[in-house]
Protein backbone atom coordinates (compact mmCIF):
# COMPACT_ATOMS: atom_id res chain seq x y z
CA UNK A 1 0.00 0.00 0.00
CA UNK A 2 0.77 3.51 -0.46
CA UNK A 3 0.25 6.16 1.85
CA UNK A 4 -0.68 9.78 0.32
CA UNK A 5 -2.16 12.92 2.09
CA UNK A 6 -5.80 13.87 1.34
CA UNK A 7 -6.67 17.80 1.52
CA UNK A 8 -10.22 18.99 2.08
CA UNK A 9 -11.71 22.67 1.20
CA UNK A 10 -14.49 24.59 1.60
CA UNK A 11 -17.59 22.27 1.22
CA UNK A 12 -15.72 19.49 1.50
CA UNK A 13 -14.12 20.18 4.32
CA UNK A 14 -17.40 20.89 6.02
CA UNK A 15 -18.41 17.30 4.72
CA UNK A 16 -15.88 15.69 5.90
CA UNK A 17 -15.46 17.08 8.97
CA UNK A 18 -11.83 17.52 8.82
CA UNK A 19 -8.77 19.89 6.90
CA UNK A 20 -6.98 16.77 5.97
CA UNK A 21 -6.42 13.00 6.61
CA UNK A 22 -4.59 10.09 4.90
CA UNK A 23 -5.37 7.86 2.59
CA UNK A 24 -4.17 4.38 1.46
CA UNK A 25 -4.20 3.22 -1.78
CA UNK A 26 -2.76 -0.16 -3.59
CA UNK A 27 1.11 0.36 -4.41
CA UNK A 28 1.11 0.84 -8.24
CA UNK A 29 -2.57 2.77 -8.24
CA UNK A 30 -2.99 5.91 -10.73
CA UNK A 31 -5.00 8.89 -10.21
CA UNK A 32 -8.23 7.24 -11.38
CA UNK A 33 -9.12 5.23 -8.32
CA UNK A 34 -8.76 8.10 -5.82
CA UNK A 35 -12.60 9.25 -6.49
CA UNK A 36 -13.89 5.36 -5.06
CA UNK A 37 -11.29 5.36 -2.46
CA UNK A 38 -12.62 8.82 -0.98
CA UNK A 39 -15.72 7.89 -0.92
CA UNK A 40 -15.26 4.26 0.89
CA UNK A 41 -13.29 6.39 3.35
CA UNK A 42 -15.86 9.34 3.30
CA UNK A 43 -19.48 8.27 2.23
CA UNK A 44 -20.81 11.84 3.08
CA UNK A 45 -18.65 13.11 -0.41
CA UNK A 46 -20.43 10.72 -2.40
CA UNK A 47 -22.63 13.35 -3.99
CA UNK A 48 -19.97 16.47 -4.04
CA UNK A 49 -17.38 14.55 -5.64
CA UNK A 50 -19.42 14.17 -8.67
CA UNK A 51 -19.02 17.71 -9.46
CA UNK A 52 -15.55 18.14 -7.59
CA UNK A 53 -11.78 17.42 -9.17
CA UNK A 54 -8.98 16.19 -7.84
CA UNK A 55 -5.82 17.13 -7.77
CA UNK A 56 -2.45 15.59 -7.30
CA UNK A 57 0.73 17.42 -5.89
CA UNK A 58 -1.24 20.94 -6.61
CA UNK A 59 -1.82 20.14 -10.46
CA UNK A 60 -4.93 19.65 -12.20
CA UNK A 61 -4.54 16.19 -13.77
CA UNK A 62 -6.24 15.35 -17.00
CA UNK A 63 -4.97 11.77 -18.26
CA UNK A 64 -4.37 9.75 -14.86
CA UNK A 65 -0.79 9.56 -13.30
CA UNK A 66 0.50 6.96 -11.09
CA UNK A 67 0.93 7.51 -7.36
CA UNK A 68 3.29 7.56 -4.92
CA UNK A 69 4.05 7.82 -1.46
CA UNK A 70 3.40 11.16 0.37
CA UNK A 71 1.57 12.66 -3.05
CA UNK A 72 -0.62 15.37 -1.40
CA UNK A 73 -4.27 14.73 -2.98
CA UNK A 74 -6.94 17.30 -2.75
CA UNK A 75 -10.63 17.48 -3.18
CA UNK A 76 -11.50 20.37 -4.83
CA UNK A 77 -15.31 21.29 -5.15
CA UNK A 78 -16.94 24.05 -7.67
CA UNK A 79 -14.87 26.96 -7.03
CA UNK A 80 -15.87 30.75 -6.49
CA UNK A 81 -12.95 32.40 -6.55
CA UNK A 82 -12.72 36.10 -7.45
CA UNK B 1 16.43 39.54 -14.78
CA UNK B 2 13.67 40.84 -11.79
CA UNK B 3 10.40 37.73 -12.24
CA UNK B 4 7.84 40.22 -13.48
CA UNK B 5 5.17 38.60 -12.25
CA UNK B 6 3.87 39.08 -8.56
CA UNK B 7 0.83 36.72 -6.22
CA UNK B 8 -0.19 36.64 -2.85
CA UNK B 9 -3.19 34.71 -1.46
CA UNK B 10 -3.65 36.20 2.11
CA UNK B 11 -5.57 38.12 4.39
CA UNK B 12 -5.95 41.90 5.00
CA UNK B 13 -6.57 44.24 3.18
CA UNK B 14 -5.50 45.16 -0.68
CA UNK B 15 -4.14 47.85 -2.53
CA UNK B 16 -4.50 48.55 -5.70
CA UNK B 17 -1.48 51.76 -5.45
CA UNK B 18 0.61 48.83 -4.08
CA UNK B 19 -0.12 46.42 -6.77
CA UNK B 20 0.38 48.67 -9.39
CA UNK B 21 3.92 49.86 -7.86
CA UNK B 22 4.59 46.14 -8.58
CA UNK B 23 3.94 46.37 -12.37
CA UNK B 24 5.08 49.79 -12.76
CA UNK B 25 7.76 50.59 -15.00
CA UNK B 26 10.07 53.53 -16.77
CA UNK B 27 9.29 52.07 -19.81
CA UNK B 28 5.44 50.98 -19.90
CA UNK B 29 3.07 53.66 -20.22
CA UNK B 30 -0.10 52.08 -19.58
CA UNK B 31 -1.28 49.65 -16.19
CA UNK B 32 -4.58 48.27 -16.11
CA UNK B 33 -6.13 46.67 -13.15
CA UNK B 34 -9.26 44.50 -11.96
CA UNK B 35 -10.97 44.69 -8.72
CA UNK B 36 -13.50 42.27 -7.48
CA UNK B 37 -15.56 43.38 -4.68
CA UNK B 38 -18.26 41.58 -2.73
CA UNK B 39 -21.54 42.38 -2.76
CA UNK B 40 -23.93 43.32 -0.42
CA UNK B 41 -27.28 41.03 -1.92
CA UNK B 42 -27.93 37.79 -3.20
CA UNK B 43 -31.74 36.67 -4.44
CA UNK B 44 -32.77 39.57 -2.29
CA UNK B 45 -30.50 37.91 0.66
CA UNK B 46 -28.76 40.41 2.48
CA UNK B 47 -25.00 39.46 3.08
CA UNK B 48 -23.37 40.09 6.30
CA UNK B 49 -20.34 38.75 5.56
CA UNK B 50 -18.29 36.54 3.23
CA UNK B 51 -15.38 34.31 3.79
CA UNK B 52 -12.59 33.09 1.40
CA UNK B 53 -10.77 29.64 1.44
CA UNK B 54 -7.99 29.00 -0.88
CA UNK B 55 -5.71 26.11 -1.23
CA UNK B 56 -2.92 28.30 -1.02
CA UNK B 57 0.10 26.77 -2.63
CA UNK B 58 -2.32 25.29 -5.44
CA UNK B 59 -3.59 28.63 -5.92
CA UNK B 60 -0.26 29.92 -6.15
CA UNK B 61 1.08 28.05 -7.93
CA UNK B 62 -2.23 28.60 -10.45
CA UNK B 63 -2.18 32.53 -10.37
CA UNK B 64 1.63 32.22 -11.11
CA UNK B 65 1.06 30.54 -14.26
CA UNK B 66 -1.76 32.80 -15.53
CA UNK B 67 0.93 35.82 -14.93
CA UNK B 68 3.04 33.91 -17.35
CA UNK B 69 0.44 33.12 -19.96
CA UNK B 70 -0.59 36.74 -20.14
CA UNK B 71 2.96 37.73 -20.93
CA UNK B 72 2.66 34.95 -23.51
CA UNK B 73 -0.37 35.98 -25.20
CA UNK B 74 0.49 39.96 -25.07
CA UNK B 75 3.16 42.36 -25.24
CA UNK B 76 3.16 43.00 -21.68
CA UNK B 77 5.86 44.01 -19.01
CA UNK B 78 4.51 42.32 -16.03
CA UNK B 79 1.49 41.18 -14.00
CA UNK B 80 0.51 40.98 -10.83
CA UNK B 81 -2.30 39.41 -8.68
CA UNK B 82 -3.73 39.00 -4.52
CA UNK B 83 -6.48 37.44 -4.15
CA UNK B 84 -7.66 37.91 -0.26
CA UNK B 85 -9.05 35.09 2.07
CA UNK B 86 -10.45 35.01 5.40
CA UNK B 87 -12.97 37.37 6.71
CA UNK B 88 -13.67 40.11 3.63
CA UNK B 89 -16.21 42.98 4.89
CA UNK B 90 -19.03 44.05 2.19
CA UNK B 91 -17.77 46.59 -0.15
CA UNK B 92 -13.68 46.04 0.28
CA UNK B 93 -11.86 44.05 -2.85
CA UNK B 94 -11.22 40.01 -2.65
CA UNK B 95 -9.30 40.01 -5.58
CA UNK B 96 -7.33 42.73 -7.33
CA UNK B 97 -5.18 42.24 -10.71
CA UNK B 98 -2.74 44.84 -12.36
CA UNK B 99 -1.14 44.29 -15.58
CA UNK B 100 1.61 46.98 -17.04
CA UNK B 101 1.81 47.27 -21.12
CA UNK B 102 3.81 50.43 -23.21
CA UNK B 103 0.17 50.51 -25.30
CA UNK B 104 -3.19 50.48 -23.36
CA UNK B 105 -5.06 47.64 -25.39
CA UNK B 106 -2.90 44.92 -23.97
CA UNK B 107 -2.97 45.55 -20.43
CA UNK B 108 -6.67 46.42 -20.67
CA UNK B 109 -7.06 42.94 -22.38
CA UNK B 110 -4.98 40.60 -20.32
CA UNK B 111 -6.56 42.55 -17.12
CA UNK B 112 -9.82 40.99 -18.45
CA UNK B 113 -8.66 37.48 -19.81
CA UNK B 114 -6.67 37.28 -16.35
CA UNK B 115 -9.96 37.91 -13.79
CA UNK B 116 -11.41 35.00 -16.17
CA UNK B 117 -9.37 32.20 -15.88
CA UNK B 118 -8.66 33.05 -12.30
CA UNK B 119 -12.37 32.54 -11.89
CA UNK B 120 -12.23 29.39 -14.12
CA UNK B 121 -9.19 27.25 -12.22
CA UNK B 122 -7.89 29.06 -8.72
CA UNK B 123 -8.73 26.82 -6.12
CA UNK B 124 -10.12 29.44 -4.10
CA UNK B 125 -14.04 29.31 -2.44
CA UNK B 126 -16.17 32.32 -1.47
CA UNK B 127 -18.80 31.26 1.46
CA UNK B 128 -21.77 34.18 1.92
CA UNK B 129 -23.53 34.23 5.11
CA UNK B 130 -27.11 35.81 5.08
CA UNK B 131 -28.97 38.00 7.52
CA UNK B 132 -32.50 36.32 7.25
CA UNK B 133 -34.97 38.49 9.37
CA UNK B 134 -37.73 35.52 10.75
CA UNK B 135 -41.01 37.05 12.17
CA UNK B 136 -42.39 35.15 14.52
CA UNK B 137 -45.31 37.01 16.82
CA UNK B 138 -43.58 39.51 18.62
CA UNK B 139 -40.38 38.76 18.53
CA UNK B 140 -38.25 39.06 15.65
CA UNK B 141 -35.57 36.76 15.41
CA UNK B 142 -32.58 37.40 12.98
CA UNK B 143 -31.13 33.59 11.88
CA UNK B 144 -27.62 33.44 9.56
CA UNK B 145 -27.58 31.40 6.76
CA UNK B 146 -24.99 30.53 4.52
CA UNK B 147 -23.95 29.28 0.78
CA UNK B 148 -20.42 28.44 -0.37
CA UNK B 149 -20.98 29.67 -4.01
CA UNK B 150 -20.24 28.44 -7.98
CA UNK B 151 -18.65 30.82 -9.98
CA UNK B 152 -20.99 30.81 -13.64
CA UNK B 153 -18.52 30.09 -16.01
CA UNK C 1 -29.01 60.82 -5.16
CA UNK C 2 -25.56 61.35 -4.90
CA UNK C 3 -23.53 62.45 -8.38
CA UNK C 4 -22.12 58.56 -9.33
CA UNK C 5 -19.48 60.75 -11.13
CA UNK C 6 -16.28 61.97 -9.69
CA UNK C 7 -13.74 63.78 -11.95
CA UNK C 8 -10.64 66.33 -11.34
CA UNK C 9 -7.61 68.11 -13.27
CA UNK C 10 -4.86 68.87 -10.66
CA UNK C 11 -1.37 68.93 -9.39
CA UNK C 12 0.10 66.40 -7.37
CA UNK C 13 0.12 62.38 -6.98
CA UNK C 14 -2.61 60.52 -8.08
CA UNK C 15 -4.12 57.17 -6.13
CA UNK C 16 -5.72 54.46 -7.27
CA UNK C 17 -7.22 53.38 -3.85
CA UNK C 18 -8.42 56.84 -3.46
CA UNK C 19 -9.98 57.02 -6.92
CA UNK C 20 -11.70 53.12 -6.09
CA UNK C 21 -13.29 54.59 -3.37
CA UNK C 22 -14.70 57.11 -5.38
CA UNK C 23 -16.65 54.55 -7.20
CA UNK C 24 -16.87 52.17 -4.87
CA UNK C 25 -20.55 50.68 -3.51
CA UNK C 26 -21.95 47.91 -1.67
CA UNK C 27 -24.00 46.95 -4.82
CA UNK C 28 -21.08 46.94 -7.30
CA UNK C 29 -18.96 43.74 -7.78
CA UNK C 30 -16.59 45.37 -9.94
CA UNK C 31 -14.03 47.99 -10.40
CA UNK C 32 -11.77 48.36 -13.31
CA UNK C 33 -8.85 51.40 -13.60
CA UNK C 34 -6.77 52.42 -16.44
CA UNK C 35 -3.66 54.12 -15.35
CA UNK C 36 -1.54 56.39 -18.09
CA UNK C 37 1.91 56.63 -16.46
CA UNK C 38 4.67 58.78 -18.25
CA UNK C 39 7.52 56.79 -20.01
CA UNK C 40 11.02 57.36 -20.05
CA UNK C 41 12.14 57.27 -23.47
CA UNK C 42 10.34 58.87 -26.98
CA UNK C 43 12.47 57.78 -30.19
CA UNK C 44 15.80 56.89 -28.63
CA UNK C 45 15.84 60.33 -26.70
CA UNK C 46 15.94 60.07 -22.45
CA UNK C 47 12.87 61.65 -21.02
CA UNK C 48 14.19 63.62 -18.05
CA UNK C 49 11.05 65.35 -17.17
CA UNK C 50 7.31 65.52 -18.23
CA UNK C 51 4.92 68.60 -17.97
CA UNK C 52 0.87 68.94 -18.31
CA UNK C 53 -0.84 71.98 -19.38
CA UNK C 54 -5.01 71.75 -19.24
CA UNK C 55 -7.34 74.23 -20.04
CA UNK C 56 -8.89 73.77 -16.67
CA UNK C 57 -12.87 74.29 -16.86
CA UNK C 58 -13.10 73.29 -20.32
CA UNK C 59 -11.75 69.56 -19.76
CA UNK C 60 -13.49 68.65 -16.73
CA UNK C 61 -16.82 69.90 -18.50
CA UNK C 62 -15.23 67.42 -21.17
CA UNK C 63 -14.53 64.61 -18.37
CA UNK C 64 -17.65 65.20 -16.85
CA UNK C 65 -19.26 64.51 -20.08
CA UNK C 66 -17.20 61.46 -20.84
CA UNK C 67 -18.67 59.99 -17.44
CA UNK C 68 -21.90 60.57 -18.52
CA UNK C 69 -21.49 59.26 -21.06
CA UNK C 70 -19.95 55.81 -19.75
CA UNK C 71 -23.09 55.60 -18.05
CA UNK C 72 -25.34 55.67 -20.76
CA UNK C 73 -23.37 53.21 -22.92
CA UNK C 74 -23.02 50.74 -20.16
CA UNK C 75 -24.84 50.08 -16.96
CA UNK C 76 -22.18 51.11 -14.48
CA UNK C 77 -22.62 51.82 -11.51
CA UNK C 78 -20.25 55.27 -11.47
CA UNK C 79 -17.40 56.91 -13.47
CA UNK C 80 -14.22 58.79 -11.86
CA UNK C 81 -11.44 60.39 -13.68
CA UNK C 82 -8.63 62.29 -12.62
CA UNK C 83 -6.01 63.87 -14.49
CA UNK C 84 -2.28 65.58 -12.96
CA UNK C 85 -0.88 68.51 -14.47
CA UNK C 86 1.91 70.23 -13.93
CA UNK C 87 5.66 68.74 -13.75
CA UNK C 88 5.15 64.51 -13.46
CA UNK C 89 7.97 62.53 -12.58
CA UNK C 90 9.12 59.45 -15.05
CA UNK C 91 6.95 56.33 -13.94
CA UNK C 92 4.40 58.43 -12.23
CA UNK C 93 0.70 57.99 -13.13
CA UNK C 94 -0.77 61.12 -15.47
CA UNK C 95 -4.12 59.99 -15.45
CA UNK C 96 -6.57 57.53 -13.55
CA UNK C 97 -9.61 56.39 -14.44
CA UNK C 98 -12.26 53.97 -12.41
CA UNK C 99 -15.50 52.37 -13.30
CA UNK C 100 -17.52 50.29 -11.16
CA UNK C 101 -20.59 47.62 -12.19
CA UNK C 102 -22.00 44.65 -11.09
CA UNK C 103 -20.61 43.03 -13.94
CA UNK C 104 -16.60 42.80 -14.56
CA UNK C 105 -17.26 43.14 -18.59
CA UNK C 106 -18.87 46.58 -18.55
CA UNK C 107 -16.08 47.76 -16.13
CA UNK C 108 -13.55 46.98 -18.42
CA UNK C 109 -15.34 47.84 -21.67
CA UNK C 110 -16.15 51.18 -20.10
CA UNK C 111 -12.43 52.48 -18.77
CA UNK C 112 -11.02 51.33 -22.28
CA UNK C 113 -13.65 53.46 -24.07
CA UNK C 114 -12.89 55.93 -21.58
CA UNK C 115 -9.26 56.87 -21.74
CA UNK C 116 -9.77 56.50 -25.66
CA UNK C 117 -12.20 59.34 -25.44
CA UNK C 118 -10.14 61.50 -22.90
CA UNK C 119 -6.91 61.51 -25.40
CA UNK C 120 -9.29 62.48 -28.02
CA UNK C 121 -11.07 65.15 -26.46
CA UNK C 122 -9.80 66.74 -23.32
CA UNK C 123 -8.22 70.02 -23.67
CA UNK C 124 -4.84 68.57 -22.12
CA UNK C 125 -1.06 68.93 -23.23
CA UNK C 126 2.17 66.78 -22.49
CA UNK C 127 5.58 68.55 -23.11
CA UNK C 128 8.23 65.93 -22.87
CA UNK C 129 11.94 67.08 -21.35
CA UNK C 130 14.60 65.19 -23.39
CA UNK C 131 18.41 65.11 -22.47
CA UNK C 132 20.53 65.28 -25.52
CA UNK C 133 24.13 64.53 -24.72
CA UNK C 134 26.34 66.67 -27.34
CA UNK C 135 29.41 65.92 -26.70
CA UNK C 136 31.85 68.89 -28.32
CA UNK C 137 35.33 68.45 -27.98
CA UNK C 138 36.27 67.37 -23.78
CA UNK C 139 33.16 69.24 -22.76
CA UNK C 140 30.57 66.85 -22.42
CA UNK C 141 27.61 69.02 -22.28
CA UNK C 142 23.93 68.63 -21.36
CA UNK C 143 21.46 70.37 -23.57
CA UNK C 144 17.87 69.94 -23.10
CA UNK C 145 15.07 70.18 -25.52
CA UNK C 146 11.36 69.59 -25.10
CA UNK C 147 8.12 68.98 -27.62
CA UNK C 148 4.67 69.30 -27.39
CA UNK C 149 3.30 65.73 -28.06
CA UNK C 150 0.16 64.98 -29.85
CA UNK C 151 -2.21 62.35 -29.08
CA UNK C 152 -2.16 59.72 -32.74
CA UNK C 153 -5.82 58.92 -32.38
CA UNK D 1 -17.49 95.96 -31.68
CA UNK D 2 -18.05 92.81 -29.12
CA UNK D 3 -15.03 92.14 -26.88
CA UNK D 4 -13.96 88.67 -26.32
CA UNK D 5 -11.35 86.81 -23.86
CA UNK D 6 -8.69 84.83 -25.91
CA UNK D 7 -6.89 82.28 -23.78
CA UNK D 8 -3.55 80.22 -25.58
CA UNK D 9 -2.80 76.54 -24.35
CA UNK D 10 0.73 75.16 -24.79
CA UNK D 11 2.04 75.72 -27.94
CA UNK D 12 -0.58 78.54 -28.85
CA UNK D 13 0.37 80.26 -25.42
CA UNK D 14 4.00 79.55 -26.38
CA UNK D 15 3.98 81.63 -29.48
CA UNK D 16 1.62 84.06 -28.66
CA UNK D 17 3.52 85.17 -25.92
CA UNK D 18 0.89 85.03 -23.43
CA UNK D 19 -2.05 83.03 -21.36
CA UNK D 20 -5.14 85.74 -22.42
CA UNK D 21 -5.65 88.52 -23.89
CA UNK D 22 -8.75 90.14 -25.79
CA UNK D 23 -10.14 90.39 -28.54
CA UNK D 24 -12.49 92.56 -30.43
CA UNK D 25 -14.82 91.48 -33.45
CA UNK D 26 -17.72 93.32 -35.48
CA UNK D 27 -21.24 92.68 -33.74
CA UNK D 28 -23.04 90.12 -34.66
CA UNK D 29 -20.00 88.03 -35.82
CA UNK D 30 -20.15 84.55 -35.71
CA UNK D 31 -17.16 82.07 -34.55
CA UNK D 32 -16.35 81.40 -38.46
CA UNK D 33 -14.55 84.84 -38.62
CA UNK D 34 -12.50 83.90 -35.31
CA UNK D 35 -9.42 82.08 -36.97
CA UNK D 36 -8.77 85.39 -39.40
CA UNK D 37 -9.03 87.50 -36.57
CA UNK D 38 -6.76 85.66 -34.40
CA UNK D 39 -4.23 85.31 -36.94
CA UNK D 40 -4.52 89.46 -37.65
CA UNK D 41 -3.92 89.73 -34.28
CA UNK D 42 -1.02 87.15 -33.73
CA UNK D 43 0.52 86.31 -37.01
CA UNK D 44 2.98 84.00 -35.64
CA UNK D 45 -0.18 81.68 -34.96
CA UNK D 46 -0.92 81.40 -38.89
CA UNK D 47 0.65 77.60 -39.35
CA UNK D 48 -0.45 76.56 -35.47
CA UNK D 49 -4.25 78.06 -36.39
CA UNK D 50 -4.60 75.14 -39.48
CA UNK D 51 -4.60 72.02 -37.58
CA UNK D 52 -6.22 73.58 -33.93
CA UNK D 53 -9.86 73.97 -33.22
CA UNK D 54 -10.87 77.13 -31.51
CA UNK D 55 -13.44 76.34 -28.54
CA UNK D 56 -16.22 79.18 -27.44
CA UNK D 57 -17.18 79.19 -24.08
CA UNK D 58 -15.42 75.82 -23.18
CA UNK D 59 -18.07 73.75 -25.89
CA UNK D 60 -16.12 72.20 -29.14
CA UNK D 61 -18.10 74.26 -31.59
CA UNK D 62 -19.51 72.64 -35.07
CA UNK D 63 -21.64 75.10 -37.22
CA UNK D 64 -20.82 78.86 -36.68
CA UNK D 65 -22.09 80.17 -33.30
CA UNK D 66 -22.79 84.15 -32.83
CA UNK D 67 -20.73 85.72 -30.77
CA UNK D 68 -21.39 88.02 -27.55
CA UNK D 69 -19.81 90.07 -25.45
CA UNK D 70 -17.26 88.60 -22.87
CA UNK D 71 -17.81 85.20 -24.82
CA UNK D 72 -14.47 83.08 -24.03
CA UNK D 73 -12.44 81.88 -27.05
CA UNK D 74 -9.78 79.53 -26.81
CA UNK D 75 -6.92 77.96 -29.08
CA UNK D 76 -6.51 74.27 -28.46
CA UNK D 77 -3.68 72.68 -30.25
CA UNK D 78 -3.60 68.95 -30.95
CA UNK D 79 -4.14 67.54 -27.56
CA UNK D 80 -2.12 65.10 -25.61
CA UNK D 81 -3.98 64.25 -22.55
CA UNK D 82 -3.51 60.73 -21.22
Amino acid sequence: MIRLRLLFFARSRELAGCKETELEVPAGSDSSVLSTAIVAAFPALRELLGHSVISVNQEYVGKPVLLHNNDEIAVIPPISGG
Amino acid sequence: MCDPDHVAVKEGELSLDQLARHVSSNHAGAIATFSGTTRDHFEGKKVVRLEYEAYVPMAEKELRSICKQVREKWEVMAVAIEHRIGVVPVGEASVIIAVSSVHRREALEAVHWAIDELKARVPIWKKEMYAEAEGEGDEDSSVETSAWKENAE
